[in-house]
């Protein structure tokens, strides 16, 4: 049986997801949705623990072998997003029951759950396969159903909000359809390792740059590179706060994937850096990303819409790590694929807690609730120490790479930025803190602690915040080792 | 509409031949042009034809939201269902060649079960789609 | 601006109590002048000690006679003239940061 | 002994007790807890070391060494004096907060002075400023979030100077130890601006100035043990023999002393004469000799104690009055006679006079001035501790206790006040009659007799003569009056200044925000209505205007890379 698991591992949530709408009882369906994260988080961790001890995981789908078949294929870089992705699905969905049985008409709550498991296929799928179509043909089925879900926030902007990122999913979807058809044209292949073979003879190819030009640029849409991310304030802010905890966690990371995969193992490094000199395009976006994102952030009165630019400002600290063409760099930005993931998990379903009693993220809404919500405003500060970079949390573990990165390369200005970049997260985060704990609860409003099913999952997340920070062995040898991979240093 | 009776007796001929056409689509889609897809859209436009002559309501009554919405789900679990098969067969999945005995045979049913769930899924989704819509604009104006 | 001002002018003024400022006369009366009279009694002793006992200086000024006290005495009138002339330069009206 | 915990350890279990408990319980808890971390720090010896490996390179949480050993012992009496001081406090002043905040503030005091490499130093370098900012909060008086804010602000930039040159560091030598670092670089330089943001280098001060007579009565005398301690041990480990120090500490010395003649609030005014005790202690470190350094941590150790006992006499007022100004206080030996005397025993303490315990390390620092050359610079000193004998020896008692009679009538402060007080008191005298007791904890072996006839009387002059200096002012009613102002500092760079060029930038970036807007919508405006007049105002094509834009930026980008790549 165990020869299937990465086929499983996709399969699963995928069969599950039509047997939800089957049920329609909410109980049930969500019952559902949690066997299928539990069974994707175990399998990923068994698939991630084999690939660490014995090399990469093929698996050909319907026996036929590749290059002509569809092949998943599954190494140190792929089992660790595989990873992420299930371990903050898993998370999610429990927290998910009591959140989505307020935020979403009971009617519509089995169809949540078909949608969700969907989309959470979806991205393992993207994750898991070895075949470039295959991974356009995942992209649209986690695409489509995080349309859905974001459609379901209570706020009606979440319908306008969900359409426009309809449309730029698409257009990115598209571009890299396009791309993949033009790899297609000029290679005649669509099996990742066989491109990889295949494509340094065609180097010189005109096709081959346009069709590098279209993935990036759909990439860069996809995984909310600024200035593409237009899209996703929006759509963060108004879906659910379940989908709004699942999504910045997973789907940029696994937009992030498609980016590493395309271009290191693909078209491979030398070429992106050596060719198409991938990190002088790249480290302007990402520099300003987390500038101006940041300070966006600090501007912004509704937390949620506020961690959103701060998930833009972040995914330019990955996107940074990607262009210092290292592998310390893409050690930092693995790293800080899964650290991130922790760390805005913890902070969106924080605030699904406070949603949950009060019914708004505004920040003058928050005032005083360190004192009504202690568990749950405690969970937010260790998220947000997480997300500036203090030491002891993840965050520091990342922005330790980052900057080590950047001094190797000789970039100390770099350093300096992300130095001070970490201060300007501070002033965000510190204007939540500073309004739940220094300002006075208004007087009248009756407000409770966030009830134990909430409370449990957010914390769960908030505790591995640290546990990764003090202990990051693990975490930042599995980073290393799919750096090595990426950049052709190792199998 | 209702009171056409030309477009009521073509409709109420032409459904059937529509259903059979369809099922045509879908057995040779194997050999010849056609397959899965076509085969459940046009199953389900026999059903919007007929809502469009006979009112969303009395399509409904034969064929109503609950069981369509299912179809779009079953449809995914025959799919999945022959890989699996396969899979406890000792084939990987969606690997027909352990279907039958013989691995052509196997493959000849393999792609027919899963064209099969195309169908209905497809089916089901656009007839979904189509009453979803319909119904909106009913309730709207 | 402020600067011109007097420094009195500066004193809020508070009704119902005795005047906040300390002047030089506020040490009680009679005691003050038992404490004055024995510190008198210390400086002289000082002085006249330092002129018997072997005083061995480690800083060239030290070779002057009675270096320490003329220091410290010109020292803290030097002290307290430039903290005058600086509170001139410095000193703000108590509520000057409020309005941050 | 391998038997011993780490000594911040006992401090941050003891905080996570002090959450969860309260009444007798957490009073018995909080005592105990400095009395065990001490219990276990006696047990640890030179060279323990307690090291484990973080991203691939070896930290080293605690290292003992003598140096560090004297700082854990010193923090140890600290926190056991500032705790049962702090004893008194209810729920109504925040006393959870208070405790817990104090508690991990001084475990985080000893974790920094037994680190032994870079990153654990900024851990327990952070966690000083953070928890520290929780005894200024606590007052919730007008200005004291405000102030918290701005020391926490400054205290966290001085954490990420220290990561900054850590880090440089590390690239440049492949360790994370902390040992001597030296201004080459601009590592070198980093760091130093951090310790520097901490020990209160002249312009880097206002901080301190700012912040301390914010805080509580008893976290005040918390602050001033610890963080500026902190400071003088990492400078006395990464800087010794650093001439510019020399300079610096003398600069420390001198200029708060003009300040703090005519501060009117006496906390603000104990501020100030911490600076100018902390300019000491840089100046032995600068020197470099081993009398100097010596000098210098002997100093910090003693400052700690009368530091300690004067703002702990001043925090008794201010709990048993309200008040800290000079010009509302007057005349309260009436009523407080022990915290009168024990305040004038801080005061004669800080003002070096013999048989007190700042005379015996003050004068090391003298000594070692001349040993070591710097013949200007003592001068200089000298005045500097002539002038603590004005503003901490003679102002703080005075106006607090004697001078005119504010009128105030009331009572000695809690009994565990009067404790504490008393046990500083003790220490000091007990440090200055028998000096031996400090200096058999001293990093370097000592050989040097403060009591010889010549040290005494040069200093018995000189302190006799400035004290008579200033009765004679007084007494020709040329000495400054006390007027309720604020006095200029660096602080109104950041506080005025700052705010102003923040204030006026914004201003000038939304006019040209307005005027590029104006700019754009020249250009735009055709164009957009055009895109109007075509598709109506409420059309389904208006209302995705926004993702057209956002298609727009695509074309762009990808139009842009394709260009980049082909040009």
């Amino acid at each position: 049986m165990t020869q299937h698991l990465p086929v499983l591992q996709v399969v699963i949530p995928l069969v599950l997801a039509p047997l939800c709408v089957l049920v329609r009882h909410p109980r049930a369906a969500w019952a559902l949705a949690a066997l299928g994260s539990l069974c994707a988080f175990g399998i990923a961790l068994d698939i991630v623990s084999t690939v660490l001890a014995s090399g990469p995981l093929s698996y050909d789908v319907g026996d036929w072998a590749p290059p002509w078949g569809i092949e998943y294929r599954i190494d140190a870089v792929n089992a660790w997003i595989l990873v992420i992705v299930s371990l903050v699905s898993t998370a999610v969905v429990f927290f998910a029951r009591a959140s989505v049985e307020r935020e979403v008409e009971a009617s519509r709550v089995a169809l949540f759950y078909a949608a969700y498991l969907l989309c959470l296929s979806g991205l393992l799928g993207i994750a898991a396969t070895g075949d470039v179509f295959n991974v356009f043909v995942f992209l649209e089925i986690s695409s489509l159903s995080a349309y859905a879900l974001i459609a379901l926030g209570q706020d009606r902007r979440a319908l306008a909000a969900a359409f426009r990122y309809l449309i730029m999913g698409s257009v990115g979807a598209t571009f890299i359809v396009i791309g993949i058809g033009l790899m297609y044209a000029t290679t005649g292949t669509l099996n990742m390792a066989d491109l990889a073979d295949r494509l340094p003879g065609v180097w010189h190819v005109r096709t081959i740059k346009v069709a590098y030009g279209f993935l990036a640029v759909g990439c860069f849409l996809k995984l909310a590179l600024f200035p593409l991310h237009l899209w996703l304030p929006n759509a963060y802010t108004f879906a659910p706060s379940a989908v709004t905890a699942f999504m910045a966690a997973t789907a940029t990371k696994v937009a992030v994937y498609m980016l590493l995969r395309f271009f290191f193992t693909i078209f491979g490094a030398a070429f992106s850096f050596d060719v198409m000199n991938l990190d002088m395009v790249l480290m302007p976006l990402a520099v300003a990303a987390i500038f101006s994102m940041s300070f966006v952030a600090i501007l912004q009165t509704n937390v949620k819409r506020l961690l959103a630019y701060s998930s833009v400002a972040q995914i330019g600290y990955m996107i940074l790590g990607i262009s210092f063409a290292s592998v310390t760099g893409l050690t930092a930005a693995v790293l800080h694929l899964f650290n991130h993931a922790l760390m805005k998990g913890a902070l969106f379903m924080a605030l699904g807690c406070v949603a949950y009693r009060i019914g708004s993220v505004h920040i003058d809404a928050m005032a005083g609730l360190g004192k009504r919500m202690p568990a749950t405003m405690a969970a937010f500060v260790v998220g947000g120490l997480s997300l500036v970079g203090v030491p002891l949390t993840v965050g520091f573990v990342s922005k330790w790479y980052l900057i080590l990165a950047a001094l190797e390369r000789g970039w100390w200005p770099l350093a300096v930025i992300v130095l001070i970049t970490s201060v300007m997260a501070l002033a965000y985060v510190w204007r939540v803190i500073e309004a739940a704990y220094f300002r006075e609860f208004p007087g009248d409003r009756e407000t409770r602690e966030a009830p134990a099913a909430l409370l449990v999952p957010t914390w769960a997340l908030v505790v591995l915040n640290v546990y990764f920070g003090i202990d990051a062995t693990r975490t930042v040898g599995v980073a290393e080792r799919a750096a090595e991979i990426l950049m052709g240093a190792a199998p | 509409m209702r009171e056409e009776l030309v477009l009521r007796l073509a409709a109420k001929m032409m459904a059937p031949f529509i259903l059979v056409f369809g099922l045509y689509v879908h057995f040779h889609g194997d050999y010849s042009p056609g397959g899965g897809f076509q085969a459940g859209v046009i199953l389900a436009a026999a059903f919007v034809m007929l809502s469009l002559v006979f009112g969303l309501d009395a399509v409904q009554r034969a064929l109503p939201l609950w069981f369509v919405r299912s179809c779009a789900a079953l449809g995914v679990l025959v799919y999945a269902g022959v890989g699996f098969a396969a899979m406890a067969l000792g084939a990987n999945f969606l690997g027909y060649d352990a279907l039958a005995s013989d691995p052509e045979k196997g493959q000849h049913l393999g792609i027919l079960l899963v064209e099969a769930g195309v169908v209905i899924t497809v089916f089901g989704v656009m007839t979904t789609a189509f009453y979803v819509f319909a119904d909106r604009g009913r309730r709207k104006s | 601006m402020n600067e011109k001002r007097s420094p009195d002018s500066l004193q809020p003024p508070e009704a119902g109590r005795p005047p906040a400022q300390h002047g030089p006369n506020s040490v009680p009366p009679r005691w003050s002048k038992r404490i004055l009279l024995g510190f008198l009694g210390l400086c002289v002793a000082a002085v006249v000690a330092g002129f018997l006992a072997d005083i061995h200086g480690e800083h060239p000024w030290e070779e002057v006679p009675l270096f320490h006290a003329l220091y410290g005495f010109l020292g803290i009138s030097g002290l307290i003239l430039v903290s005058k002339a600086l509170r001139r330069l410095v000193m703000r009206p108590e509520d000057y940061y409020d309005d941050e | 002994m391998t038997s011993s915990l780490p000594p911040f350890l006992v401090f941050f279990v003891g905080a996570l007790l002090a959450a969860v408990t309260r009444g007798t319980v957490r009073k018995v808890l909080l005592v105990l807890v400095p009395v065990a971390g001490a219990l276990n720090v006696w047990g640890v010896e030179e060279g323990y070391a307690w090291q484990l490996e973080f991203l691939g390179y070896v930290l080293e949480p605690v290292r003992a060494d003598r140096l560090s050993l004297l700082f854990g012992y010193l923090f140890h009496l600290a926190a056991f004096i500032a705790v049962v001081y702090s004893l008194h406090l209810k729920k109504a002043e925040n006393a959870t907060v208070q405790h817990v905040a104090a508690l991990v503030y001084a475990g985080s005091a000893l974790g920094a002075v037994f680190a032994g490499d870079f990153i654990s130093l900024f851990v327990f370098w952070e966690l000083l400023a953070v928890s520290s900012a929780f005894l200024i909060w606590s007052r919730r008086g007008p200005g004291s979030a405000r102030a918290g804010m701005r020391y926490l602000v400054v205290q966290v930039v001085s954490g990420v100077a220290l990561l900054a040159g850590a880090l440089m560091r590390v690239h440049e030598t492949g360790t994370l130890s902390f040992g001597f670092v030296g201004l080459d670089g601009l590592s070198g330089w980093l760091i130093f601006l951090a310790i520097g943001v901490k020990a209160a280098f002249p312009l880097l001060h206002s901080w301190l100035i700012d912040a301390y007579p914010e805080g509580t009565p008893t976290g005040t005398v918390f602050l001033s043990a610890f963080t500026t301690k902190v400071a003088v041990y990492a400078l006395a480990r990464g800087f010794p023999e650093t001439e510019i120090l020399v300079y610096a500490g003398a600069a420390m010395a001198c200029f708060p002393i003009f300040y703090a003649v005519i501060e009117n609030d006496l906390r603000r005014t104990l501020a100030y004469s911490m600076i100018n005790q902390i300019g000491f202690m840089v100046c032995g470190i600068g020197v470099g000799s081993a009398l100097a350094i010596n000098g210098a941590v002997a100093h910090a150790f003693n400052d700690v104690l009368f530091k300690g006992l004067l703002f702990m006499s001043m925090g008794a007022v201010m709990h048993m009055t309200g008040k800290t100004k000079a010009s509302d206080l007057g005349g309260l030996y009436k009523t407080m006679p022990f915290t009168a005397v024990l305040c004038m025993i801080g005061a004669a303490s800080i003002s070096a006079v013999p048989l007190f315990n700042g005379f015996v390390s003050k004068s090391m620092i003298m000594s070692a001035l001349i040993d070591g050359g710097y013949m200007w610079i003592w001068p200089v000193m000298l005045f500097a501790s002539a002038g603590v004998v004005e503003h901490a020896g003679i102002k703080i008692p005075f106006f607090a206790f004697f001078a005119q009679d504010s009128g105030i009538r009331t009572r000695e402060p809690p009994r565990n006040m009067l404790a504490a007080m008393t046990v500083a008191a003790i220490a000091c005298v007990a440090i200055g009659v028998r000096p031996g007791l400090l200096y058999g904890l001293l990093p370097y072996a000592v050989d040097y007799h403060p009591y010889d006839a010549s040290h005494v009387l040069t200093q018995i002059q000189l302190l006799a003569f400035a004290i008579g200096a200033i009765v004679v002012f007084q007494l020709l009613k040329i000495y400054p009056a006390e007027i309720r102002a604020v006095n200029l500092d660096a602080d109104w760079f950041y506080r005025r200044a700052g705010a102003r060029l923040v204030r006026r930038t914004g201003d000038a970036v939304a006019q040209a925000g307005v005027a590029l807007r104006s700019a754009a919508a020249g250009v735009a405006r055709p164009m957009y209505e055009g895109a109007f007049r075509a598709h109506g105002p409420h059309g389904p094509l208006a209302r995705s205007w926004p993702a057209g834009s956002m298609v727009l930026w695509v074309a762009i980008m990808l139009a842009a890379f394709l260009l980049f790549q082909f040009l």
